[in-house]
């Protein structure tokens, strides 16, 4: 057990001091690659609670995908950090008091978190001993039976966020030549004519 | 193990299934047609919004749960989810005019609102926290992709930009309050939700998950504090998609608003109650406040709208079964007062395009009688002058709040609804008092047609308000 | 009685005037005269069907008569009219001078539809105050007219019309909301809206306070009261002549008449308790207005200023709770409904040819107009209220009323009298005699036939109540007896409970 | 010390101040904000496992998972807006933000 | 008959004033004067079979139409005829048709005169109803109507400012009087439950000693009515403090001035308390107040007429002084000695009015007396009508044998008055016969500088002057011969032995009033007083004006302060503006400018709504534009209602 709370705060504490640079890197690129590693260690409290499944999911989706998007925009966006000003901190003092009284009282109720008495009749899906069938497999056993409406949810919620990305940022320039499959297939030798080119004069 | 889902489950969520469906059968359509494809496809849109309105018409009746409970259709649901549908239609349908003259008539826009009102309806019918969470966010992405629609625009994709950072918080707090009140309670399904606080003690974690739940849905129907998006956005985005925004959205919202509430928190309603009596005040009376030094119509609108959504929050504060009814005859009369509003907002184009400044009404009376005279009677009936629709309106939420002896709240409410009313009689005055300015444009049918059904359902709704009422009223009956 | 719905064919048929007005096609010459004579014509017809209602008027009862009801909101707020002794003369009052309005705004140019439409609609609301019998039936109405009163004011108005129209429609909103509260809450303890039932409902003795306080807000601006009365000068200053008119005549009649309807039988134990303090209120209002309206510059200001000192005799006849009082205060409603219209007629008259309601710049206008100078001299003496005019009968009523519930109100109220002869005949002596010295006089006509046509009726009715107020007095007679016997077995009731609680 | 529930609870609502710190303390660039609200999400991510795992109910795993891949839809809509935004501004700078105001 | 007799006066005055334009001017003048003819000859006969012939008390009521009814107040338009009506009716119709005669040709030139017959018209209309009101809302009625129909014909000449303003000083001065009336008509119909005079009369002994509450005193029921009453009266009959209205009313034509403002409307007041003597009889206080009062004004207004130069304005002095005399009379219980004053006094009164009438006209409308002089060569009829006048206003008589109307109605009052034997009694004979003495010096001043000495005219209009035509004289015949046979006919019937037959119930007096009686008895140096104080008043006018004219000036420069104050009628005027029209105006524009200006529309509509700007213009700012200030609202929004609940506990079902 001591293993399990050593690995604990050092999880926590590599989360939370690399989410805090995520905010304060100068960098954005390095604040990505603390994204990085918040989610890395994450994943581990994740293992440490028995949730091996969100955990790879975490690094697979956030690590994979996610983070790689976020260095791919900050790069794409040719940004010259120097020219970015320092922040407007005259709101810090109030900001911070206003975090600090939200967090202490958070803790405050955390440290004596109550659970409904009831709760225990209620559990909808109990986790299944581990020993009898793993985590993946409970998941996956819930998630495409009772829980196929969120799933096929979460399929439309990509598909707009498929859609919004195209939708923004596709540009169909003037003049660029596209392949037209349907006039490929119509064309009949009728309709073609060769010319004959001479080097450098062009048409 | 539990039971796979049932083909029943498939009936119940038809009209959604149909949405979801039609929605990707347009986007293959629109995608392979190009360009021209963007009429059919707004026709077939409004096609398929009320092919939906009959299924959720027709496909249930009573109170029926599907996909393990995860999702509910009962009078409250169909009611909702018909306003959602006639705002997205009459949406789409403000929309076809104007996105022609603007060029931006893609077929993606009517797609987006397809997958938006999806969302919403999904919304509306969550009966779990999960299931609430995919709809919010189904529709929440549509709505920020629609919001930077006009890409070349600074202000739209700022207005984007806005709506999607603070959307984003507010769908954090939303999710971290989920969490807590899942912690506490076990479950993430309202019914149990509500069982489990039945018994035991209220934990202040649990009063803490619903501050943050709160907060996120009142960022969703634009209420105060949350509501500072509101302006930026209405104004950035392009005016069809801030007459969506304004319109159908906030229907959902408020029904998601009422359904957790009142489904998942029945047993602790003093708390969330001061809670809605704090952020409704603060709406009505900062809608009131700011709108008054408004020059652009859209941000007025904006601002009016968060007023409106204080108003009716008066009622869901009551609480009751009579507040609730209140709240579902104000969105109703809401949500046309609206689409008529934004009908004259689109048909405001002079020979350089369109305007959004108040004073470009100058004189309309002259130049455009019906259409000032229509105007003109949607914004007293925003304001909540009787014999029009908006007084109605008003009068049942705040029946709601004397009648659980919210006497403070009531006479706040009425007093910011006097305040209100100087603004938008300001545009009245600006209509009818003033000189005239450039004449607009002559007014779109599809416009027209809007504007018409509106007017005239505001100005004779004192007729014979009945059915309303009763609707309305079975419809509240069905969530207590 | 009539077995065809009376009441509402009243309240509705200038709707139906406006939805041939809105038929009429075309800006031109024709099209114009048209749309005065539909107006014109409909407010007739709707006068002429009014007065079945009087001829077919039981005054020795004191219920409700013409009674017609039907579903509406749903719950228990219906679709409710009726009339009694109290309320009936109002609608003949309304409709009685609409015509007047239409033919004195015969030369209006500009939006002349619209303008119609304006007061069409107007009547409509009006009568339909007088005529309801649900609260909410009654506050649609009441609160409804602010819309085309809002317009006429503005559109038609003078220089100073968006002040004077925005402190119109604010004020009186402002006023009136708060008694949407209090007709709420009323519905949740009665469980009804319906204003007979109500009529008898006991209101616990701690929301009567409220409620009264509530409704009080409402009808102490509309009437208006001082120290609420400032946006009457301005509105009737700025208002179009017919503007002016029905605003006089008739809006403001609205708060006496809801005094009279609600909160006197419906909240006694509060009545008992603040009339001390609307007794102030009318004296402080007689008095101040009638110094105020000693220096006005401007006609209509002064005619407005000298309105709201009458209005503070019906408040004060109205809540002595004595029959004098109040038949009184009904019958000042009435007559001054009569004559500050007329009075607004005449300001008309002179402005509709010199563009200009300043009184400097008038004077001896009696050699050139001696027909308008009669006219004007009739209603003047009205306004102070002389002996043989329809103004002293009502005058003289609620300070006999008044005299009984306590002499100091009447002395002072009475002073009022002095002070608005001086203002009248002063305004009088300074706009009519005098020299004809101004150029711009030089080439004023005498009022026109239809000008002429307009006050003429008024005159009779003036000079009519004056020697012979029978008509109106009897008319009431029933229905104010019975009010102040409910009134007085209300008090008396909660009396005994408290009595009885105390031992 | 045990570790218990309230250890992660902890973590995590220090992860979600940060995160909203991040959203209004930051001036410089957008895209932070939008890591600020991943960490924000993660910080629920955590209270959600930690919850199902002490309450031995899996539906908190499986809401974790549909956060995450909401978030990268989200993630994915946030920049293109970014993107948008950017194209029509040649900045991102969150202090630039701010054309439409009052 | 009755209803002829008061009617037929409307009439002609409606058919003049509407149909004016069409039966022309001449004829407007005839026809008011035939029906008023008519109606004068009907009152004379009335006179004889009410008063004079009557074998039995005669009271009759004559109900017309149903005027106000409300609750226990109802009140008709109705017509009582008595004794004290019937003489009335005979001194309004037959001075009213007189004067309509006369004025056919004093108007003759002006181009309004169908206007003017009906206002004349009216007013005797007017002045009818309230002489023969039967209930005290009705007598209001008249009281106003009479007051309209002054006003109107004060400002008959609209186009002189000062016209204009005497006609609205005369109506308000009248209202304030009439303030105190209709609060004394509230006040009986509160005591009485009724107002008309039967009910009130019959039951007024059983209030005697009864108090009410009256602004917050218990006051005597009987007197604080009377006063509230002689307060209306005192206003139209111009008593002290509300005299001032009168000489300003005589910028209105002459013949008004004769019949309004010297026979009938100014003697509606000494009217009104001979018909409440019911009342006034059973309040000793109100008697002495209206005593003090009346002989205060009879001494004031002779003061004053002493050095007046309007050959109006001292008749209308002297008019205020007479009628001073007859609230004295009043006062002391001898109501038909007042009534019998108020009688005599219209025919001479009109007389030296019409008189004056005739010589201003004469003088192509000049009316100061120190423009005139020497005009009795040329105008020899009017010189010895108001020679006549002024011997009948003077009193000129032998007691005991026989005299002019004055003579035996002032000198009753005279001796009426040291025969009261109380203390308001003996102010009331020293005051009277001192006004005795002025009133025939001021009388014989005015003969003297108009008729006689030199001419003071310009010679333009000295060659204008002639005598007034038939029209205008006939009538002064009928007059004088009134003023000369008045008091010898009449005085058996209003103050001799027949005085209670003739008055019979129409005159209330208590067990304990004898004073017609005492004032028989009274020492002869009493009877004298007055003969003397005429006749030295007449010598004082002789030397100072025939004798030696530039003895006035002497003496006026003498006493320049005495002089002053009377000429400036003892500053009234000046003290009235200054006290209550001033004040009045800076109040008016002070509560308009900043009470409704300042203070409530600037804490009311006008400060709330800037008030809302200001709060629109922050809140406004509060919206940046800035995204992380909308982020730390939101923040500050949930950290706000989270530390509530933290502190405010749960309020949750437990």
């Amino acid at each position: 057990m001591i293993i399990a709370s050593l690995f604990f705060y050092l999880f926590a504490a590599i989360t939370v001091a690399a989410a805090f640079m995520v905010i304060s890197a100068r960098n954005p690129v390095h604040s990505v690659l603390f994204l990085i590693l918040a989610f890395f260690n994450s994943a581990g409290l994740f293992v440490l609670l028995g949730a091996e499944f969100v955990a790879m999911i975490l690094v697979i989706v956030y690590v994979g995908a996610v983070a790689v998007l976020f260095l791919f925009v900050v790069m794409m966006l040719d940004i010259d950090f120097s020219e970015l000003r320092e922040g407007m901190l005259q709101y810090l003092p109030i900001g911070v008091t206003i975090g600090a009284i939200l967090l202490i009282e958070l803790f405050m109720v955390f440290g004596s978190w109550v659970i409904a008495p009831e709760t225990a009749g209620f559990a909808a899906s109990p986790t299944p001993p581990i020993d009898r069938i793993t985590n993946t497999e409970a998941i996956g056993q819930l998630l495409y039976t009772k829980y196929v409406y969120l799933f096929q949810a979460a399929g439309m919620v990509l598909l707009i966020a498929m859609i919004g990305a195209i939708v923004l940022t596709l540009r169909h320039k003037e003049g660029v030549k596209r392949q037209v499959v349907a006039d490929q297939v119509a064309r009949t030798p009728a309709g073609v004519q060769l010319k004959d080119v001479k080097p450098g004069q062009g048409l | 193990m539990q039971s796979p889902f049932h083909s029943a489950d498939l009936t119940t969520a038809s009209p959604e299934l149909l949405l979801a469906g039609g929605a990707m059968a347009l986007l293959m359509f629109g995608v392979f047609r190009g360009k021209d494809a963007t009429g059919p496809v707004n026709v077939l849109s409004i096609g398929l919004l009320i092919a939906a309105g009959l299924a959720v018409l027709f496909s249930s009746s009573g109170t029926v749960t599907a996909f393990a409970d995860g999702f509910v259709v009962d009078g409250f649901a169909r009611f909702m989810k018909i306003l959602t549908l006639i705002g997205s239609t009459g949406a789409i349908i403000l929309s076809l005019h104007v996105m022609r003259v603007e060029r931006m008539n893609r077929f993606e826009y009517p797609i987006l609102i397809l997958l938006a009102t999806l969302g919403m309806l999904m919304m509306i019918s969550a009966n779990d926290m999960i299931s609430l969470y995919m709809g919010l966010e189904l529709q929440s992405l549509a709505l920020y992709v629609v919001a930077a629609l006009n890409r070349d625009s600074v202000r739209s994709s700022e207005a984007g930009l806005k709506y999607f950072v603070l959307g984003a918080l507010s769908s954090g707090m939303l999710l971290y309050g989920a969490s807590l009140v899942y912690g506490f309670t076990g479950t993430t399904s309202f019914p149990q939700i509500a069982a489990a606080i039945n018994h035991g003690e209220t934990g202040l974690g649990l009063v803490f998950g619903l501050v943050f739940i709160i907060s996120g849905l009142a960022f969703k129907i634009s209420a105060v504090p949350f509501h500072m998006w509101t302006p930026d956005v209405y104004e950035g985005a392009p005016t069809p998609v801030t007459a969506f925004f304004a319109a159908a959205p906030k229907v959902a919202a408020m029904a998601m608003f009422i359904r957790v509430v009142v489904g998942a928190f029945p047993n602790i309603t003093a708390d969330w109650q001061q809670i809605i009596v704090f952020i409704s005040i603060a709406s009505m009376v900062l809608g009131a406040f700011a709108a008054i030094g408004q020059t652009n119509i859209k941000r007025l609108m904006a601002y009016s709208s968060i007023g409106h959504m204080g108003f009716a929050l008066v009622g869901l504060a009551a609480g009751t079964e009579d507040g609730v009814r209140g709240v579902i005859v104000y969105l109703a009369i809401y949500l046309v007062m609206t689409l008529g509003t934004f009908a004259c907002i689109l048909a405001m184009r002079g020979r350089n395009g369109a305007v959004e400044n108040i004073s470009d009404l100058a004189g309309l009376a002259r130049n455009n009688p019906m259409m000032a005279f229509l105007l003109a009677m949607l914004m007293f009936s925003l304001a909540g002058i009787p014999p029009l629709a908006g007084f109605f309106a008003k009068f049942y939420v705040f029946l709601a709040a004397i009648e659980a002896g919210l006497y403070v709240l009531a006479v706040i409410g009425v007093l910011a609804s006097v305040v209100g009313a100087y603004y938008y009689v300001r545009i009245v005055k600006i209509m009818y008092f003033d000189e005239p300015a450039e004449e607009f444009e002559p007014m779109p049918v599809s416009l027209k047609a809007v504007l018409a059904v509106s007017g005239v359902l505001t100005i004779a709704f004192f007729v014979y308000p009945g059915p309303l009422v009763a609707a309305a009223g079975s419809a509240a009956s069905s969530l207590f | 009685m009539t077995d065809w719905p009376i009441l509402s064919v009243v309240t509705f048929l200038p709707l139906l005037g406006t939805l041939f007005i809105f038929a009429i096609r075309g800006e031109d010459e024709i099209a114009l005269r048209n749309t005065r004579f539909v107006a014109l014509w409909t407010t007739v017809i709707t006068f002429v069907l009014s007065l079945l209602v009087w001829v077919n008027f039981d005054p020795n009862t004191s219920d409700f008569q013409f009674v017609e009801q039907g579903d509406w909101l749903g719950g228990a707020i219906n679709y409710h009219m009726g009339v009694d002794g109290i309320s009936m003369l109002f609608v003949i009052l309304t409709t009685f001078l609409m015509p007047g309005c239409i033919l004195a705004s015969w030369r209006v140019k500009s939006r002349v539809k619209e303008y119609m439409i304006a007061f069409l609609v107007l009547e409509t609301l009006m009568v339909g105050v007088f005529c309801a019998l649900d609260l909410v039936l009654f506050y649609l109405f009441f609160e409804g007219g602010l819309i085309p009163m809002f317009l006429i004011i503005g559109v038609w108005g003078g220089a100073r019309r968006v002040y004077a129209s925005f402190k119109f429609f604010l004020y009186t909103l402002l006023g009136s909301v708060l008694m949407l509260l209090a007709i709420m809450a009323m519905y949740l303890d009665a469980g009804t809206t319906d204003i007979p039932t109500l009529l008898t409902h006991a209101f616990p003795a701690g929301w009567q306070t409220w409620l009264f306080l509530a409704f009080f807000a409402s009808f102490a601006v509309k009437m208006p009261m001082w120290p609420v009365h400032t946006w009457l000068p301005d509105a009737h200053v700025e208002a179009p002549t017919a503007g002016s008119v029905v605003l006089a005549a008739i809006l403001l009649k609205m708060g006496g008449y809801g005094f009279l309807r609600f909160s006197l039988p419906m909240f006694p134990l509060a009545t008992d308790f603040f009339t001390p303090m609307i007794f102030a209120l009318s004296v402080v209002a007689i008095i101040y207005t009638s110094l105020v309206a000693l220096m006005q510059e401007d006609m209509k200001k002064l005619i407005a200023y000298s309105s709201v000192a009458h209005m503070g005799f019906v408040t004060l006849g109205i809540f002595t709770l004595t029959v004098q009082g109040i038949q009184g205060g009904i019958f000042q409603m009435l007559s001054h409904g009569i004559v500050s219209a007329a009075l607004f007629l005449c300001v008309g008259v002179v402005y509709d040819r010199m563009h200009t309601r300043e009184i400097a710049a008038y004077g001896g206008l009696v050699n050139r107009m001696p027909i308008y100078a009669f006219t004007f001299m009739v209603f003047t003496l009205a306004n102070v209220g002389l002996p043989g005019t329809s103004g002293f009968v009502g005058e003289f009523l609620a300070l006999v009323g008044a005299f009984k519930a306590n002499t100091w109100v009447a002395l002072v109220a009475t002073g009022g009298v002095v002070l608005s002869a001086a203002y009248a005949l002063w305004l009088y002596r300074r706009v009519i005699f005098g020299e004809l010295d101004k150029d711009s006089l030089k080439s004023i006509t005498d009022m026109s036939g239809r000008e002429i046509a307009v006050l003429a009726p008024l005159i009779a009715l003036t000079i009519l109540f004056g020697i012979y107020p029978a008509p109106i007095l009897d008319v009431t007679a029933a229905s104010v007896d019975n009010l102040i016997a409910d009134y007085k077995s209300a008090l008396a009731a909660a009396e005994a409970a408290i009595n009885v609680a105390s031992h | 010390m045990e570790v218990g529930l309230s250890h992660y609870l902890t973590v995590a609502a220090i992860l979600f101040t940060i995160g909203i710190f991040g959203i209004f303390l930051n001036r410089k660039n957008v895209i932070i904000i939008l890591m600020s609200i991943e960490l924000m999400l993660l910080a629920v991510n955590i209270n959600l496992v930690a919850f199902s795992s002490y309450l031995g109910d899996l539906t908190g795993q499986i809401f974790a998972i549909l956060v995450l891949t909401v978030a990268a839809g989200e993630a994915a809509i946030g920049l293109a807006i970014v993107v948008v935004y950017f194209r029509n501004r040649g900045s991102i700078a969150v202090e630039d933000i701010n054309m439409m105001k009052g | 008959m009755y209803s002829i007799i008061v009617f037929l006066p409307l009439l002609g005055a409606l058919i003049a004033g509407f149909f004016g334009r069409w039966i022309g001017a001449r004829g407007a003048g005839i026809l008011t004067s035939a029906f008023l003819a008519v109606s004068a000859v009907l009152s004379i006969w009335a006179l004889y079979s009410v008063g004079l012939n009557a074998h039995e008390p005669h009271m009759e009521r004559i109900e017309v139409l149903r005027w106000v009814t409300s609750g226990a107040l109802d009140v008709y338009w109705a017509l009582r005829i008595d004794t004290l009506t019937v003489v009335m009716l005979v001194v309004v119709t037959f001075v009213s048709g007189l004067v309509h005669i006369y004025s056919i040709g004093y108007m003759s030139h002006d181009p309004h005169q169908q206007r003017f017959f009906s206002y004349l018209s009216l007013f005797t209309f007017a002045m009818l109803m309230l002489v023969t009101s039967d209930n005290f809302l009705q007598l209001f009625f008249g009281w106003e109507g009479v007051g309209l129909a002054s006003y109107l014909l004060i400002g008959f000449w609209y186009k002189k400012p000062s016209a204009c303003a005497a006609a609205i000083k005369a109506f308000i001065v009248n209202r304030v009087g009439d303030f105190g009336f209709a609060l004394g008509i509230f006040a009986i119909f509160f005591v009485f439950g009724a107002i008309d005079f039967n009910t009130v009369f019959g039951t007024a002994s059983e209030q005697v000693g009864q108090t009410f509450n009256f602004l917050g005193y218990e006051v005597d029921v009987l007197t604080t009515i009377c006063l509230l009453l002689f307060m209306g009266a005192m206003g139209k009959s111009a008593q002290f403090f509300l005299h001032t209205w009168l000489p300003d009313a005589m910028e209105g034509p002459t013949p008004v001035s004769a019949l309004i403002h010297a026979a009938t409307m100014v003697t509606a007041g000494v009217f009104l308390v001979a018909r409440c003597s019911p009342l006034f009889e059973l309040s000793e206080t109100a008697l002495w107040v209206v005593t003090i009062v009346g002989a205060t004004t009879a001494f004031f207004a002779a003061t004053v007429g002493l050095v007046q130069n309007d050959i109006k304005r001292v008749i209308a002095y002297s008019t205020c002084s007479q009628l001073g005399y007859m609230f004295a009379a009043l006062g002391l219980g001898a109501y038909g000695v007042a009534i019998f004053h108020l009688f005599t006094h219209a025919f001479f009164k009109a007389l030296l009015f019409l008189g004056s009438g005739s010589v201003i006209h004469a003088m192509s409308d000049e009316q100061d007396m120190r423009k005139m002089g020497g005009l009795f060569p040329h105008l020899k009829i009017t010189w010895a009508m108001m020679l006549i006048g002024t011997i009948a206003l003077t009193g000129v008589g032998i007691p005991g044998l026989f005299g002019t109307a004055g003579f035996y109605s002032k000198d009753a009052i005279i001796e009426a008055s040291y025969a009261a034997h109380s203390g308001a009694g003996s102010f009331a004979f020293w005051m009277t016969v001192l006004a005795a003495l002025m009133t025939s010096f001021y009388s014989w001043r005015l003969m003297f500088m108009t008729f006689h000495g030199k001419s003071r005219a310009s010679k333009e209009v000295m060659s204008h002057v002639h005598e007034s035509p038939n029209v205008m004289l006939v009538p002064l015949y009928l007059l004088a011969a009134g003023a000369l046979l008045a008091g010898i006919v009449f005085a058996p019937y209003f103050i001799g032995h027949d005085e209670t037959h003739f008055w019979a119930s129409s005159l209330f007096r208590s067990e304990s009033n004898h004073i017609v009686h005492d004032m028989h008895e009274v020492p002869l140096w009493v009877k004298w007083s007055a003969t003397v104080m005429m006749l030295v008043g007449f010598v004082l006018a002789w030397v100072m004006y025939i004798r030696n004219p530039a003895l006035p000036k002497r003496l006026a420069e003498q006493h320049v302060l005495l002089y002053r104050f009377l000429l400036n009628k003892w500053y009234f005027d000046e003290i009235y503006d200054f006290l209550l029209v001033r004040p009045a105006k800076w109040l008016g524009r002070f509560l308009w400018k900043k009470g409704d200006g300042w203070l409530i529309d600037g804490f009311g509509p006008d400060g709330v709504a800037a008030r809302v700007i200001d709060v629109t213009n922050r809140v406004v700012k509060l919206q940046t534009g800035y995204v992380f200030h909308y982020a730390f609202v939101m923040l500050i929004g949930v950290a706000a209602l989270i530390t509530y609940f933290m502190f405010s506990g749960i309020g949750g079902t437990h």
